[in-house]
C-alpha cells in the first residue's frame, strides 16, 4: 500500500521533472525545426556535426564549469587557460619554441601528441589547482582569483609565444581535431564521452553528491564532515583538466596554438551553464542541461550563420533568443509547479 | 462543530474571520476548508502536529501567498493580500517560523526595516535608529549592541530581535508563528507578559507553538489543526484549557502520558567523552558568542546528560567546540581514553562523533537538495561502495525506515527539503545523524518545532540509542524536555559549567537557580 | 640622461601583426641609439590614450604611434602636438590633428582593393565568393570591407558574394564560420579575408572538406601566412611592409628630435601588395618562415 | 556605566571597521608608494590628475555597480550599453548620422551638448529599466539578461552607426571631457560627484537601505514588506543611467564615439566592485570600497606603464596584485576581528 503510493508519487515527480528540463530542451527542437523550414539543408548530417564539432571546445569547459558553478563559485580565467594550455601543448608537441611555423606533418617532430595531451591536461589541471588554493586559504573569492588568472595565463601565454602562433602538427595529433570516427567527428565524440562521465559522476557518485552538498550550503555541508576545501579545490582542478582538454582539441583542429585563444570564452561557457538551468548560486543543475545550453548557443549561432543573417543583427537575434528561451524555461516552470 | 462564543462574555466582532480556506500545493493539499476568527484582544492559539498547515494559513493572512480558495475577512472588510506590504498595511504584523531577519545588516537596521527614523535633510539618523533600537530589544530583556550584524548572533537572539521589531510596529493583529521555539524559560516568561498586555490594548494575537504548556497558559481559546482540516476549536472553560484535551484533538486519539519521567537506569557505562578545562576563543566572524571559561565535564556510555543553561548561556559554543567546529584555545578532549584534536567536524565525524546544529536553517539543512541527499550526506560513505558510487536502494530503504520510526511527511524522497514543514526537516536531520550511528551524539535543541507526539517518538529514540550505548549530550532550552530523558543534568552559565545533578531528583526550580544567576553584574566586565 | 626617449605605441600586443610592428621599432630605436617605452592599446582607445598621457608627463622626446583609432586617439595625439612633442603616425592616418611631424602607412582601404583585385585576376569570368570580415565596428575590418567592396560592388554580376560573415579575426571562428558557409552554400571559388588568422581558419575548413582548389586571401603578410602561401594552401596574403613603416618612422622621429630635422616628406605612402607564390620575396617577413 | 561600556564597544567597532575597511586602501597606499620610489614623477599632479581622468570612466560605472552587486545581481551589458549610448549622444550631438566624421568645432551643428548628455543618460536609464523588467517579471537571471543585453546593444550600436564611429564634437560638449576646473580635470570632477552622492543615497537614505535589505535576504526583505521588484529594477536603472553618463564623458574625452567602445569592461568595472569589497552575493559593500578598487585598478595600469614594464609582464603583475590586493584584505580583517 505504501510502497504504491511511494511509487506513483515518484513517477509523478519525474514526469514534471522531465517536463521541467524540457524548458531548453523544448526551445533547442524549436530553433532547430524553425531553421530547417528556412532552409532544409540545415539538418544535412554535415551541418548537424559541424554544429557537434563547434560545441565541443567550450561545451568541454562547460562540462568543468559545471562541477564549478554547483558549488556557487566561478571561473573566469577559462579562456585565458585554453590559450595557455594550447601553447604548452604547441611546445611539447614542437618539442621547443623553434620551428613554430612550420606546417610540415611529418611525424617525427617533437614528443608527439600524447605528450602534448598530457601536457595540456595537467598544467590545466595544475593551474586550476592554484586557483582553488587561493580561493580557499587566502580566501579570495572566485570572482577576484579567477579574473586574476584571466590576466595572468594570457601574459604567460603571450611571453611564451611571443605573441605570435605556434602551428604545424602532426598527423597523429591532428586526427583529435578533425579526425572521424565512422561519420562522426572526433571532438563531438570526446565530448559526448566526457558529458557521460561527468553526469555520472555527478549524479552518481558520492562525490558529485558532495559537490551538490557544498554548493547547496557550505556551511551545512561542513558540519555534515565534509571536506569543503577540498571539494572546493576539486573543482578548480577539473575545470583546469577540461580547459586543458578543450585546448589540445583546438589546437588539433586549427593545427595551430594562439595566443588570442579563447578570448571571451568564459562568457559563452557560463552561459551555456547558465542556460541549461545551473544557478549561480550553487546546489542546482545538471551536465544535461549545460550540454543542452551548449548546444542552444551553437545552433544558434549556426544556423544565422547559414541563413547568411548579418553579423549586427545576429548578436540583436543571439541576445534576444537567450534571454528567451530562459524566460520560456522558467515560465514552464512555474506551470508545472501549479 | 459549532465554535462555543459562550467563553467570551460579550463577544466583540470578529476581527479576522477566515472562511473556507484551501490551499494546495502541487501534489499536497496544504489546507482543506479551514475557518476560523480572532477577535481584538484576544490570543488565539493555532495547535497542530508537524505539517498541519499552521504555518501554510499565517503565510495566506499575511500576504505571502495567495489561498487556492477561500474568503478572508478583515476587520468587515474583504481581504486579499498580494503581497506582506498589503497586509502590514492593515496592521498584521507576522513573525515567520523561519527567521526572515537580514544577515548582512545590524539588528537596528532590521528593526527599522524600510522605516529608518531621518533626520534633519530627510537623511537617515543612525544615532537615533540604534538608540531607539536598543530600548526596542531592551522590552524583550535584551541586551546587546544594536549595531551587531544579525549574522553574528545566536537563533534565540534572532528570535527575540524579531518578536521585538513586531513588538515595536503599529499591530491590530500580531501573527507568531513558533516565537518561542529556541527561547528558555525566562525569555517566554517575558514575551507572556507582554502578550498579556497587548492583549489588554486590545491586539488580537495568533499564537503557535508545539510547547502545549505555553499555549495552555496563555491563549484565550484554541484552534486545533489536523491533516490540513479544522480538527475543533477549544475555549478556556474558567481555567487553562488542559493539555490532554488538546493532545486529544491534535492526533485524533487519546493522549498517553507525554513526558516520562526517566527511572534511575543503570549507567554503569565507562567515561566515553572527557572534556577538561575546555576554553574557546572570540571567533572573529562570530564577536558575540559566548566564549568557553575552562569547561570540565564527562560523558558516560549509555548515558543522556542533559545540559540546561540560558540563551548565551555558551552550550552550542560548547557542542561546536568538541565537534571541532570552532577553534579551541586550550583543555583537553579525550574519547575513550585517548586524547583527541578534531581540527574540522569531519575529524570529529571520523572518530564518531555526532552533531545536530540547533540552526536547522543555516547549519544543517540543504534548502534547494532533495530530502535523499539531505539524509545521507554525513553518512556518505555508509551508502556507496568502494569506487565511490552511490548504493542508492539501500539509501532509499534506510530512509524509508527512518520515514517510518520518526514519521516524516514528504511526498517523495526527491522532493527538496525546502517543501517540508519545519518540524518534519528537523525530522530529517535526526534522521541524517541516526544514520551515522556516532559513538558520541550532540543534539542542539533536538526538538525545536517538532511536535508533541513526534517530540516523544525523538525522545524515545534518544533513550534507546543510549541504551544500546551511545553517549548522548542532550542541549534543550526546553526544561522539561531536559528533565523527561536526562539521566544528569549540568546547567551552564557564561562559558562555565554551574552545576551537576542526577535526572532523577532535578526539579525546574533547582535548575532555573543554577542557570540564573544575575547576569547584569557580569555584564561589564 | 641625454639619451632621448621615444614612446612607441600599437593597438594590442595580442596580434601578432602589431607585435611585429612593435619589435621592428624596437630593433630600429637601438639601431638609432635611443630609449624606447613601449605601449599596448589592448584594443581600447582610453587605453592607449592613458599611455600617450604617461608619457607626456615623463616628456618623451617623440612618439610613434599606431593609433588604434583615427578618431577617439586624434585628441590624445593632438595634446602631444600642443606639448611640443613630434609624432609620428604609423599605419593609420589621424585626420583633422595639425601639426603632426610625418605619417607613414599603407592604407587598409587600398589593401583591401588590392585583395579584391588579385582575386579578380585569377578569375577573370567571374566567382562565387565568401567574404570573411574582421571585428564589427574595428577601424582595420572598416576600411579592409570597404576596400573589398569597392572593387567588387561594381562588378556585382560577375563576383558574387554569397556569404558574408564576421569572424572577428580569429582562426577558430573563422573555422567555424567558414563550415557553416560551406554547408549552406556549398564549395566556393574563393574567399576573401580580412586577416590571415580567419585565412588560415578557412584553410582547415575546407581542406577537412577535401576542398583544396579554393583560392583563399589573406591580409598582414604574417610568416605563417607566408608558408601557407609557398605550399599553395593560402592564394596570396596582402602586404603593408609594417616593419618598414615603423623603421622609417622611428627614423623620421629620431631625426627631429635630435636637431629639428624636418622630415623629407610629411606623407610617406607604402603602397600595398598581394603576396603570391611568385613574388613571395617580396615579403619583409619571409625571413621568419625558415 | 552602562554608556561608557557602549560608547567604548562602538568606538572600537568603528576603530576596528575603519581599519578593515583599510584593506584595499593601504595596498592602493602602498602602491603609490612603491611606484612613486621607483620614478618620483609618478607623484606629479599632472600625472595624479591623468589617473583620475582615466578611471572617472569605468569609475562612474562602477558607482552604479555597486548598487546592482548589493542586491546580488550583475549587468554584464555595460560596456555595450556605454556603447550604444555614446552612439546616441553622437548621433544627438551631430543631429543626425550625416556627416558623421566631420571634426568641426562649430558650435551650431546638431541639437548641442545638453540634449545629447540627456539622449545618454535616458537612454541608458531606459536601457536598464527593461532589463530590470526581464530579470523581475520574466525571471530570468540577471547573468543572462544583462549578457543577452551585451550582444544586444552591440548590434543596435553597429546598426545605427554602420560599423565606423560617429566624430567631431563642438568645443562645449568637449569640455566635458577634457575641461579642467582650476587643475582638475572635469571628468574627475564628475566622477568625484557622483561618488558622493551615491555615497549619501546608499548609506543614509531609507532606499538605499533597501538596497541593502534585498541583497541580504531578498526573500526576508519581501516579508517584511520592501517591494523587491521595484527595488530591483530600480538598480538597473541606476547602472544604465551611469553608464549612459559614462558614455557621454568618453565620447567627449574621445571626442569619437565608437562602435567597438567598452568592450570587455563588464569585467573591469565588476573587478572594481569586488576589490572594493562589494559582496558578489549581494548586501555587503560601499561606494568608498568601490572607489578605492577602481583607484587601484587605474593606479596599477598607470604605474606599471610609467615604468616601462612591457605589457605581457604588465598582465601577470596586475593579475597576481589584484588577487593579492583582496587576499591581504582578507587577511587584515581576520586579523583585526581578534
Ligand atoms: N512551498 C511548499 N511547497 C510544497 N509543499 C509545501 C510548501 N509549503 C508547505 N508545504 C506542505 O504543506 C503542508 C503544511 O505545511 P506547514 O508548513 O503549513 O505545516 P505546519 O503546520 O506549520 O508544520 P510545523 O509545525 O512543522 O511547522 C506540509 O505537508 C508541507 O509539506
Ligand atoms: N564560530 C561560530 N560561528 C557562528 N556562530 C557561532 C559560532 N560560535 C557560536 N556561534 C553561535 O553563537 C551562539 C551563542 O552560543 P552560545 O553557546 O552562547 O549559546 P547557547 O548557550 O547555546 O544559547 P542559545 O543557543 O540558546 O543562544 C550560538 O547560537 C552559536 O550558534
Ligand atoms: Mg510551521
Ligand atoms: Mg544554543
Amino acid at each position: 500500500m505504501t510502497s504504491t503510493t511511494e511509487q506513483t508519487q515518484r513517477g509523478g515527480i519525474n514526469v514534471a521533472r522531465l517536463l521541467m528540463s524540457f524548458g531548453p530542451l523544448m526551445f533547442l527542437a524549436l530553433l532547430i525545426v524553425v531553421f530547417t523550414v528556412l532552409k532544409p539543408s540545415f539538418i544535412d548530417p554535415i551541418n548537424i556535426f559541424n554544429i557537434m564539432r563547434q560545441i565541443s571546445i567550450t561545451g568541454l569547459i562547460a562540462l568543468g564549469m559545471t562541477f564549478v558553478i554547483l558549488t556557487a563559485g566561478i571561473d573566469l580565467s577559462v579562456g585565458s587557460l585554453l590559450a595557455f594550455c594550447g601553447m604548452v601543448a604547441a611546445v611539447v608537441a614542437k618539442g621547443g619554441t623553434a620551428n613554430t611555423l612550420s606546417l610540415s606533418t611529418s611525424g617525427t617532430q617533437g614528443f608527439g601528441w600524447f605528450a602534448a595531451l598530457l601536457a595540456a591536461v595537467v598544467v590545466g589541471a595544475m593551474a586550476g589547482g592554484v586557483q582553488g588554493f587561493a580561493i580557499t586559504r587566502l580566501k579570495v573569492p572566485p570572482f577576484v582569483v579567477t579574473l586574476g588568472g584571466l590576466t595572468v595565463f594570457r601574459g604567460l601565454t603571450l611571453t611564451i609565444s611571443n605573441g605570435g602562433p605556434i602551428s604545424g602538427f602532426d598527423a597523429s595529433m591532428r586526427w583529435f581535431g578533425t579526425g572521424l570516427i565512422g561519420p562522426v567527428p572526433v571532438p563531438a565524440i570526446i565530448f559526448a564521452a566526457a558529458a557521460i562521465l561527468c553526469h555520472i559522476v555527478l549524479r552518481y557518485t558520492r562525490y558529485g553528491r558532495a559537490v551538490y552538498a557544498v554548493g547547496g550550503n557550505a556551511e551545512a555541508a561542513r558540519l555534515s564532515g565534509l571536506r569543503v576545501d577540498r571539494i572546493l579545490i576539486s573543482v578548480y582542478v577539473i575545470v583546469g583538466f577540461f580547459a586543458g582538454l578543450a585546448a589540445f582539441v583546438l589546437s588539433a583542429r586549427l593545427n595551430s596554438s594562439e595566443a588570442v585563444a579563447g578570448i571571451g570564452y568564459e562568457l559563452t561557457v557560463i552561459s551555456a551553464v547558465v542556460i541549461g538551468g545551473t544557478s549561480l548560486f550553487g546546489g542546482i543543475g545538471s551536465v544535461g542541461g549545460t550540454v543542452v545550453g551548449a548546444a542552444l548557443i551553437g545552433v544558434l549561432q549556426n544556423g544565422l550563420q547559414f541563413n547568411n543573417v548579418s553579423s549586427y543583427t545576429q548578436s540583436i537575434v543571439i541576445g534576444l533568443i537567450l534571454i528567451l528561451a530562459v524566460a520560456f524555461d522558467r515560465w514552464l516552470k512555474s506551470r508545472v509547479r501549479r | 462543530m459549532s465554535p462555543a462564543e459562550a467563553a467570551a462574555p460579550s463577544p466583540s466582532p470578529a476581527l479576522l474571520a477566515v472562511e473556507g480556506v484551501t490551499k494546495r500545493f502541487a501534489g499536497v493539499t496544504a489546507l482543506s476548508d479551514v475557518s476560523l476568527e480572532v477577535r481584538p484582544g484576544e490570543i488565539l492559539g493555532l495547535l497542530g502536529e508537524n505539517g498541519a498547515g499552521k504555518s501554510t494559513l499565517l503565510k495566506i493572512l499575511s500576504g505571502v501567498m495567495p489561498p487556492s480558495s477561500g474568503r478572508i475577512v478583515f476587520d468587515g472588510v474583504e481581504f486579499n493580500p498580494h503581497n506582506p506590504q498589503d497586509a502590514k498595511r492593515l496592521g498584521i504584523v507576522t513573525i515567520y517560523q523561519e527567521l526572515s531577519l537580514i544577515p548582512t545588516l545590524t539588528v537596528a537596521e532590521n528593526i527599522f526595516i524600510g522605516r529608518a527614523p531621518l533626520g534633519p535633510l530627510g537623511l537617515v539618523s543612525w544615532r537615533k535608529m540604534e538608540e531607539d533600537s536598543r530600548a526596542i530589544i531592551a522590552r524583550v530583556g535584551l541586551d546587546l549592541d544594536p549595531t551587531t550584524p544579525v549574522s553574528a548572533l545566536s537563533v534565540a537572539e534572532q528570535q527575540l530581535v524579531e518578536i521585538a521589531r513586531a513588538l515595536s510596529l503599529k499591530s491590530r493583529l500580531i501573527i507568531m508563528d513558533e516565537p518561542t521555539s529556541a527561547l528558555t524559560e525566562t525569555e517566554v516568561q517575558k514575551l507572556m507578559s507582554i502578550m498579556g498586555r497587548l492583549r489588554k490594548d486590545g491586539v488580537a494575537i495568533m499564537f503557535v507553538t508545539h510547547r502545549l504548556e505555553e499555549a495552555s497558559a496563555i491563549c484565550d481559546r484554541m484552534t486545533v489543526l489536523r491533516d490540513g482540516r479544522l480538527a475543533g476549536h477549544l475555549d478556556r472553560d474558567g481555567g487553562p484549557i488542559k493539555l490532554p484535551k488538546i493532545i486529544e484533538k491534535m492526533v485524533g486519539r487519546a493522549a498517553s502520558e507525554l513526558y516520562a519521567r526517566p527511572t534511575l537506569r543503570d549507567v554503569a557505562g565507562d567515561v566515553r567523552l572527557s572534556v577538561r578545562g575546555l576554553r574557546t576563543v572570540r571567533d572573529p566572524q562570530a564577536p558575540h558568542a559566548i566564549v568557553l571559561e575552562g569547561v570540565d565535564l564527562d560523558l558516560k556510555a549509555g548515558e543522556i546528560l542533559g545540559v540546561a543553561g540560558l540563551v548565551g548561556s555558551g552550550r552550542t559554543e560548547l557542542a561546536r567546540a568538541i565537534f571541532g567546529a570552532d577553534r579551541i584555545a586550550a583543555g583537553t578532549i579525550t574519547l575513550d581514553g585517548k586524547t583527541i584534536a578534531p581540527e574540522t567536524p569531519a575529524d570529529a565525524i571520523a572518530l564518531g562523533i555526532g552533531l545536530v546544529p540547533e540552526d536547522r536553517k543555516h547549519q544543517a539543512i540543504f534548502a534547494a537538495l532533495g530530502i535523499l541527499t539531505n539524509f545521507s550526506i554525513a553518512a556518505l560513505g555508509r551508502y556507496s561502495n568502494a569506487a565511490g558510487f552511490m548504493a542508492e536502494r539501500r539509501e532509499r530503504e534506510a530512509l524509508a525506515s527512518y520515514r517510518k520510526t520518526l514519521s516524516i511527511r514528504m511526498a517523495s524522497p526527491e522532493q527538496p527539503i525546502e517543501g517540508l514543514s519545519g518540524g518534519n526537516q528537523q525530522k530529517v536531520i535526526l534522521a541524517r545523524w541516526l544514520a551515522r550511528d556516532p559513538k558520541v551524539l550532540i543534539v542542539d535543541e533536538p526538538t525545536r518545532g517538532v511536535d508533541v507526539g513526534a517530540k516523544a517518538e525523538v525522545h524515545q529514540i534518544l533513550v534507546q540509542l543510549a541504551a544500546r550505548g551511545i553517549a548522548i549530550m542532550m542541549i534543550s532550552s526546553e526544561l522539561p524536555e531536559v528533565l523527561a530523558v536526562s539521566d544528569r543534568i549540568v546547567t551552564m552559565r557564561r562559558g562555565r559549567i554551574t552545576g551537576e545533578m542526577p535526572g532523577i531528583e532535578a526539579t525546574e526550580e533547582k535548575l532555573m537557580e543554577l542557570m540564573a544567576l544575575d547576569q547584569t553584574q557580569e555584564a561589564t566586565q | 640622461q641625454d639619451k632621448l626617449t621615444i614612446l612607441g605605441s600599437v593597438p594590442s600586443l595580442g596580434f601578432p601583426f602589431f607585435v611585429h610592428m612593435l619589435n621592428q621599432i624596437k630593433a630600429e630605436a637601438q639601431a638609432q641609439g635611443v630609449n624606447l617605452t613601449e605601449s599596448d592599446g589592448q584594443n581600447s582607445a582610453p587605453k592607449q590614450t592613458a599611455d600617450i598621457e604617461a608619457a607626456l608627463v615623463q616628456k618623451v622626446d617623440a612618439i610613434v604611434i599606431s593609433p588604434l583609432d583615427v578618431n577617439a586617439l586624434a585628441p590624445a595625439i593632438e595634446q602631444a602636438v600642443q606639448a611640443g612633442i613630434p609624432v609620428v603616425t604609423i599605419d593609420r592616418r589621424v585626420d583633422g590633428v595639425e601639426g603632426i611631424l610625418a605619417h607613414v602607412g599603407a592604407d587598409n582601404v587600398k589593401g583591401g582593393e588590392a585583395e579584391a583585385q588579385a582575386m579578380v585576376a585569377a578569375f577573370p569570368n567571374g566567382a562565387k565568393i565568401f567574404h570573411l570580415q574582421g571585428q564589427p565596428g574595428a577601424g582595420p575590418a572598416i576600411d579592409r570591407n570597404k576596400g573589398v567592396h569597392n572593387v567588387l560592388d561594381p562588378l556585382k554580376d560577375k563576383y558574387q558574394i554569397v556569404f558574408e560573415q564576421t569572424a572577428n579575426f580569429a582562426r577558430a571562428e573563422a573555422l567555424s564560420v567558414t563550415e557553416a558557409g560551406l554547408a549552406a552554400n556549398g564549395k566556393p571559388d574563393a574567399i576573401i579575408c580580412a586577416n590571415d588568422d580567419m585565412a588560415l581558419g578557412a584553410v582547415e575548413a575546407c581542406a577537412a572538406r577535401n576542398f583544396t582548389d579554393v583560392k583563399i586571401y589573406g591580409f598582414d603578410a604574417l610568416p605563417e601566412a607566408l608558408v601557407a602561401v609557398r605550399d599553395g594552401k593560402l592564394a596570396g596574403t596582402v602586404e603593408q611592409f609594417p616593419g618598414e613603416q615603423s623603421r622609417t618612422a622611428v627614423q623620421i622621429a629620431v631625426a627631429y628630435a635630435k636637431d629639428k630635422t624636418e622630415p623629407k616628406e610629411k606623407l610617406v605612402l607604402l603602397t600595398p601588395i598581394v603576396i603570391g607564390k611568385d613574388n613571395l620575396d617580396k615579403a619583409e617577413r619571409l625571413g621568419e618562415t625558415k
